[in-house]
């Protein structure tokens, strides 16, 4: 069952600000609603936990995320991850292109072009919700990279965190915060409503 | 492993006790726990209706009621219906009109039927097969099973 | 009392064949005392509970139990390694191919078992199940049949990469089981290069599954001090069971038994022997204590024998008459991930070749590719008669097809192509030789009762107002099914002939046990096996008890599928009982002092011919069978037992006719009216017929109007609930009009030929005919299943029908 | 088949409920007829520690008439709104559409209450709500507070109702006399979701509409309200030219996601034929 959401949204920041964070996987990461991660294997392999809430249900995947490619003439990170549930009885993977397009002094757009492929019982039972829930994945995680620009905006050319060291994300609230954020990003949705569905 | 609970009921008509996890699905007590092996499983999903069992006077998916929810409950079964060694007119009439085949379905069709003619002893064609479309049955394509709650209506009237 | 109604009253004591008597099933039934597999309890009995892979494809890097050992109440984990040993971890299938029982490196199919978890309860078992950590690196699947055999499609089943065959023939390509052919090609081809007029359309039977209520499940139960292994298991065919686990477990047959117990539906599904029977029966091997293992719904529907799943191309050739000269049909079948569905060693497509149907066709060629696929393997199940489903609905679609195109009417089109009476026997340019038959009748009896003529008259009228909310579709479907396997010369599984059995002993009261080595799944075989012995014998059929299922008390047979039952085990149970009766009329003639050749049968006694008051009953003759009063060399005892090896199958028909009302606005589907009219030759008992045919229809009117096992393209289920997967209730399912015809089985002992597929088979066709024909003015010339309100609402939203 | 453990509470009190639900914290689920969450929990899609049981508390239970409105009680079953002689009299849009709600045995256990706040678009009971301009009474910690209908559902399984706070009580308006109602569900069978359904109130003034609610199930995230095509209606006369364009516009705000009972395409224009549908009885059955 795949998912391909493409998304642009505005970034209250340059775009070198943007870009900077965006390297820092594990800062990227803990955008991610209930992502968090676990280990840095090497330069490009970390290990992590995905926790998903929707309503009363709930999915934890423990699995690998690669870094494919950090081009920094285009501002793209390119990366891609998979795991399985704490059930064994459901896998996901993703294949997350993102790209920062610079505006102007204090503003740019992070687009995203994501395929989510769901495997197992998620897939068989929750084919019809894994659309708006990947939406919302995808614009709750754009609400918490944009307020993370705005905290303590991270000087261009930040060196990416030495190996082995996971940085020190505030990790996110499970996806639960989706009431919460809701109102934030409907917003985004309507406004940006360009999801293509498989 | 949550506290375990003491759970007594009534189980046509005799009073039990089951000391279960809060987990425990109805009808896994009665079946494993309780030897009433008439209700049956057919999904996991509360569809099928194999599971019917009649509670509090009312017909319920013995899958999707949790055994704690069941203190103080009055519980009817299949096993249930035949009383003093004379069947309900339910069941006389699915044998007289051939309205089981497999029998898998049949202790929960029976048991809904039951629940249904109590709530509306006169029941037109539609009346009952909307009455028992919480039951599937793959057998006998639900014709006869009609033809035997009809004729049940009729004759629980005669007997007044 | 005038000697008729004396008569009648000795006749109708007995309840024998042609009554209506009520089951004697239905005592335990509807008290809710059967006895299910799951309802069985054995002391120290563990529950088994399987863990799935969630990939369709994908490699097995590492199995993790820890976490599943270190759960409350888990005695054990069983995975592919622990099977090794005992060289268990792969087993032979009832197609001549080779399944893993757990996965051994590779899953194949989505939900295919990995692992075993062995706990104390069925919840500890669950929790443990969820606890057991698979690595997997996933593979790409293949879903699409039409791909499986591309040169660089991944290889599914690397286990058989070299082997040039799976027991059916020469294979082109690792994804490929067997090629099949039948009839002459090159005739086909020359009828088709010389016919006025072809047709040729593709038509898909798509994915289903039978879905009976109760799901497939066993109790396993080793007894190591004797060696003896007992196996309570949903099984439509116990003693083929045996068989196959006494080849791979290596004991003994004589010490294993099988028992099928009360079966909760089967229609195919409970034909072959899957992974969970043999991994439990491994873990009591091992363990030594009885395994439970109950699959669940979703596991049941995902993972066991479906049906169909045939990617048909059909085409015929005719004169402008709409006299048909050639069929050319061809199929490619999906077999999933292992070939494993019940199939005759000569026939592994089944009996498909009876795609010629009721017609006379000269010229006929048919062809079927059988590929893997990364699906859940079966094909040959849901009351198809071993894929005969597949062959009538090409059929009877192909016929409304060519009368289309000819602008003939649907019924007349098949008037001019029946075989006619007085053909029979007739054999089919297949090979096939259709023994008796009166298809003419049948549909005339049919187009009268439903007032055809005025069926079309307001399909006309309705046609011709665009303002009609609705459209009007008739559908009709003359059929002839081939069905009793069968005949050892043609017939085998594994080696093992086709034939059955029946035996009957006789107390001196007169009572009567039989014991058959057929399977009812809720086809009333007590009831009726015993009305054909008390016609058969003179004695009341409720003093006759019929046992069937268990292996230790049952003659050998090879089950209940492929409406064998009647046409096999009740061909051998007239048989048995005549045996019988030869040694009764000797008594008879010795008690009598008379030769046997002044005696005549009559009822339930033997009569002196020209002095009806000397004779003795059935009853009678019972007790004096154990007594010393006998014939010289004739010892004591009224027993028999029949194996019958069927000279041919039966060949069962009927005509069906279905009234639809299509709504334009919302694709919805309303049934007005479903007329059956079956023919089975003679009719044990009237009544379990009917409840036959009304089974049979409504899961006919399921497969066409909804069912389907959709795949997304990395092989994820995406109907495999109730949920999704479209069981009609009470409200969607139509009701049925129910007429027949007799035309007697020539080579059976009773002249009956089996029915219960018949509605399946033949009903598929006529409701697809009938939502077709209601296109058929705007020129559609097939529509395929399911007629989903979706699915119809989008041809209605082609064709521009519901604009407003 | 089998939920993982949890533990269980059987308040008999709102109150109680609404203490134990701040001390247990978010790993605690209300239980109200159970026929949502428990196949959850058997999927394990769902696994909550805590169960806090509703069916012991008398207060949530029971339909009355106070001044201008009924008032249910939140544990009220579908099975008992089906047999209310007060509700068949005063709001028989809430009879019919509760009789399309899965099967019997369901509708004996299945509540008003759960099926509003359970969040999945699919439930019936929010379009319902929203044509009878119903609102909600929340009690949490800080007490009751009312909230309306129309804005209490704000997307995919998320609603105004807090964490900690229970729905303990639906209060519907008393319909003008003379109204017309609908509730139009196409689904492929008895006991599935609607493919498409849509709800309608609606109040004639002779010959034109003087008011009309229309709100559909299972047309996007959450229930939506068709107020393009309420607006457009007003003043109207009920006919096929009014009749295509109010499902028109109702059609316009449709985004329901694809599943087996349809793709997006098909399930849009269901849900114009079922606001079609459900104008056309409301007009029938409405008294100018």
């Amino acid at each position: 069952m795949k998912v391909r959401l493409e998304k642009a949204f505005p970034m209250p920041a340059s775009a070198d600000a943007a870009w900077a964070l965006l390297q820092v996987i594990a800062g990227v990461a803990s955008c991610m609603p209930g992502a968090k991660i676990t280990e840095q294997v090497d330069a490009t392999h970390y290990k992590g936990t995905v926790a998903l809430k929707v309503g009363p249900a709930s999915l934890s995947f423990r699995g690998e995320i690669e870094v494919k490619s950090l081009d920094a003439s285009t501002r793209t990170l390119h990366l891609f991850a998979k795991g399985t549930d704490t059930t064994g009885s459901s896998a996901a993977s993703m294949d997350l292109t993102a790209r920062v397009d610079a505006q102007d002094a204090n503003s740019c757009s992070l687009a995203g072009d994501s395929e989510v492929s769901m495997s197992g019982k998620a897939a068989s039972f929750g084919a019809r919700l894994m659309g708006p829930v990947s939406e919302q994945v995808l614009g709750q995680f754009a609400a918490n990279f944009a307020a993370r620009l705005k905290q303590a905006p991270p000087q261009a050319g930040a060196a990416a965190p030495a190996p082995g060291a996971a940085a020190p994300a505030p990790e996110a609230k499970p996806l639960n915060a989706l009431a919460l954020a809701w109102a934030v990003i409907k917003g985004w949705l309507r406004a940006l409503f360009t999801g293509k569905r498989a | 492993m949550a506290t375990a609970k003491k759970v007594s009921f009534k189980l046509n008509g005799k009073p039990v006790e089951v000391t279960v996890e809060p987990r425990e699905l109805l009808i896994h007590s009665l079946r494993e726990r309780l030897a009433h092996t008439g209700p049956h499983i057919g999904c996991e999903t509360s569809h099928c209706g194999a599971c019917t069992v009649d509670l509090n006077e009312m017909s319920v998916k013995a899958c999707t009621v949790l055994t704690v929810q069941c203190e103080g409950a009055e519980i009817t079964t299949i096993e249930g219906l035949e009383q003093g060694g004379a069947l309900h007119a339910l069941q006389q009439a699915f044998h007289e009109e051939h309205g089981l085949q497999c029998g898998y379905c049949t202790p929960g069709m029976i048991t809904r039927a039951y629940r249904l003619l109590k709530e509306n002893p006169n029941p037109s064609e539609q009346d009952i097969r909307s009455g028992i479309s919480g039951n599937l049955c793959r057998c006998t394509g639900y014709q006869n099973i009609v033809k035997a709650v009809q004729s049940a209506a009729k004759k629980l009237a005669a007997a007044g | 009392m005038s000697q008729t109604a004396e008569l009648k009253e000795r006749e109708d004591k007995l309840q024998g064949m042609g009554t209506s008597l009520l089951r004697k099933e239905d005592a335990k039934f509807i008290r809710g005392q059967g006895s299910y597999i799951d309802d069985i309890k054995l002391p120290g009995m563990l529950f088994g509970a399987v863990v799935r892979s969630p990939y369709a494809h994908a490699r097995i890097k590492g199995i993790d139990k820890a976490k599943a050992l270190a759960c409350p109440g888990v005695v054990a984990v069983l995975t592919a390694d622990d099977l090794k040993p005992v060289n268990l971890h792969w087993m032979p299938t009832l197609g001549g191919d080779v399944q893993a029982v757990l996965a051994d490196k590779k899953v194949c199919f989505q939900y295919q078992e990995v692992a075993m978890v062995l706990a104390s309860d069925r919840y500890a078992a669950y929790d443990g199940a969820a606890l057991v950590e698979v690595d997997y690196e996933e593979l790409p699947a293949i879903v699409d049949p039409k791909k499986s055999m591309a040169p660089d499609a991944p290889i599914i089943r690397e286990d058989i990469q070299d082997k040039k065959e799976v027991g059916h023939g020469p294979r082109t390509h690792p994804n490929h089981i067997f090629t099949w052919e039948a009839g002459d090609k090159a005739a086909a081809d020359a009828a088709f290069k010389t016919a006025e007029i072809t047709v040729r359309e593709e038509m898909l039977n798509p994915r289903v599954h039978p879905c009976p209520l109760e799901t497939c499940g066993c109790v396993a139960s080793f007894d190591k001090p004797t060696g003896y292994l007992t196996v309570y298991m949903t099984s439509q065919a116990p003693h083929l069971v045996r068989t196959v686990l006494a080849m791979l477990s290596g004991i003994a047959e004589s010490k294993i038994r099988v028992i099928g117990g009360d079966i909760g539906g089967g229609f195919g599904n409970k034909v072959p022997v899957y992974p969970g029977y043999v991994v439990a029966i491994v873990a009591s091997i091992v363990t030594g204590v009885p395994i439970k293992w109950i699959e669940s719904r979703i596991d049941n529907i995902s993972t066991t024998g479906f049906a169909r799943d045939y990617h048909g191309v059909g085409e015929l050739a005719a004169d402008k008459d709409g006299r048909i000269k050639g069929l050319r049909f061809s199929a490619l079948a999906d077999h999933g991930a292992f070939n494993s569905h019940v199939s005759a060693t000569k026939f592994p497509a089944g009996l498909f070749s009876i795609c010629t149907g009721s017609y006379a066709i000269p010229n006929a060629y048919a062809r079927v590719d059988a590929v893997y696929t990364n699906k859940a393997p079966g094909g040959v199940a849901y009351r198809c008669s071993l894929r005969v489903t597949e062959a009538i609905y090409l059929i009877e679609r192909m016929m409304d097809v060519l009368a289309l195109k000819l602008g003939l009417d649907k019924a007349e089109i098949r008037r001019r192509n029946f075989v006619r009476s007085d053909q029979f026997p007739y054999t089919t340019s297949l090979g096939w030789t259709l023994d008796s038959g009166a298809y003419h009748p049948a549909l005339e009896k049919v187009l009268k009762a439903v007032g055809y003529e005025g069926l079309r008259k307001e399909q006309a009228a309705k046609r011709a107002d665009p303002k009609s909310p609705t459209l009007m579709g008739i559908g009709i479907s003359t059929f002839t099914e081939i069905v009793g396997a069968g005949p050892t010369k043609v017939c085998d599984i594994l080696g093992v002939g086709l034939f059955d059995s029946c035996e009957i002993r006789i107390h001196p009261t007169g009572g009567v046990i039989a014991r058959l080595g057929t399977m009812s799944q809720g086809q009333g075989h007590a009831t009726t096996y015993a009305q054909i012995i008390a016609t058969e014998l003179g004695l009341p059929a409720a003093d006759i008890v019929v046992e069937e299922g268990d292996t230790d008390k049952s003659p050998y047979g090879a089950g209940t599928w492929g409406s064998r039952s009647t046409p096999v085990s009740g061909a051998a149970t007239a048989m048995a009982a005549r045996k019988i009766k030869d040694k009764a009329k000797k008594i008879a003639a010795h008690l009598l002092e008379v030769s046997e050749g002044d005696l005549e049968w009559e009822i339930d006694r033997f009569k002196v011919k020209g002095n009806p008051s000397q004779a003795k009953t059935m009853k009678e003759i019972c007790m004096v069978a154990h007594t010393g009063n006998l014939p010289a060399g004739m010892e004591q005892g009224l027993n028999a037992v029949t194996y019958y090896d069927p000279p041919n199958l039966t060949f069962p028909f009927g005509a069906y006719l279905c009234v639809v009302d299509v709504d334009k606005f919302t694709g919805e589907v309303k049934v007005r009216r479903f007329y059956a009219l079956d023919d089975c030759g003679t009719r044990i008992n009237p009544m379990v017929i009917e409840g036959q045919i009304h089974g049979g229809l409504t899961e006919a009117f399921a497969v066409a109007m909804g069912q389907q096992i959709p795949f997304d393209e990395n092989g994820n289920h995406l109907g495999n609930s109730l949920m999704d997967y479209f069981l009609p209730t009470a409200v969607e399912t139509p009701k049925w009009e129910t007429d027949h015809t007799v035309t007697l089985c020539p080579h059976h002992p009773l002249g009956a030929k089996g029915v219960a597929e018949s509605p399946h088979v033949g009903g598929i066709p006529c409701f697809s005919n009938a939502v077709i024909d209601a296109f058929a003015h705007l020129g559609v010339t097939h529509m395929d299943m399911p007629h989903s309100a979706w699915r119809v609402w989008q041809q209605c939203n082609t064709l521009g029908v519901n604009k407003r | 088949m089998i939920p993982a453990g949890f533990d269980y509470h059987a308040p008999r009190s709102v109150a109680d409920a609404v203490k134990l639900l701040g001390e247990l914290g978010p790993e605690a689920k209300l239980l109200a007829g159970g026929h949502s969450l428990l196949p959850m929990m058997k999927l394990r899609f769902a696994e909550p520690g805590h169960l806090v049981d509703l069916g012991r508390i008398a207060e949530l239970r029971g339909i009355s008439e106070a001044g201008k409105e009924i008032r249910i009680g939140a544990m009220t079953t579908e099975h008992e709104l089906l047999r209310s002689k007060l509700l068949a009299e005063k709001v028989p849009l809430l009879v019919e559409g509760a009789g399309w709600i899965a099967d019997p045995q369901v509708r004996y256990k299945g509540t008003i209450g759960g099926d509003i706040s359970h969040g999945d678009p699919a439930n019936d009971q929010p379009a319902l709500m929203l044509a009878l301009e119903a609102s909600f009474v929340l009690t949490g910690p800080k007490g009751e507070r009312v909230v309306k209908a129309d804005g209490y559902f704000l997307g995919l399984y998320s609603t105004q109702l807090a964490e900690d706070e229970i729905l303990t009580q639906i209060r519907i308006p008393l319909p003008a006399p003379g109204s017309g109602w609908s509730y139009q569900k196409l689904k492929r069978k008895t006991g599935d979701f609607a493919t498409a359904a849509t709800a309608v109130m609606l109040q004639m003034k002779g010959k034109s509409v003087a008011s009309v609610a229309i709100a559909l199930t299972n047309a996007g995230p959450t229930v939506l309200k068709a107020r393009d095509a309420e607006a457009y209606l007003k003043g109207k006369a009920i006919d096929d030219a009014s009749l295509n364009e109010a499902a028109r516009l109702a059609m316009k705000i449709c985004q329901p996601t694809p599943d087996q009972r349809g793709d997006a395409e098909y399930k849009v224009a269901m849900c114009g034929e079922m606001t079609r549908r459900a104008l056309q009885a409301a007009h029938a059955r409405a008294k100018g």
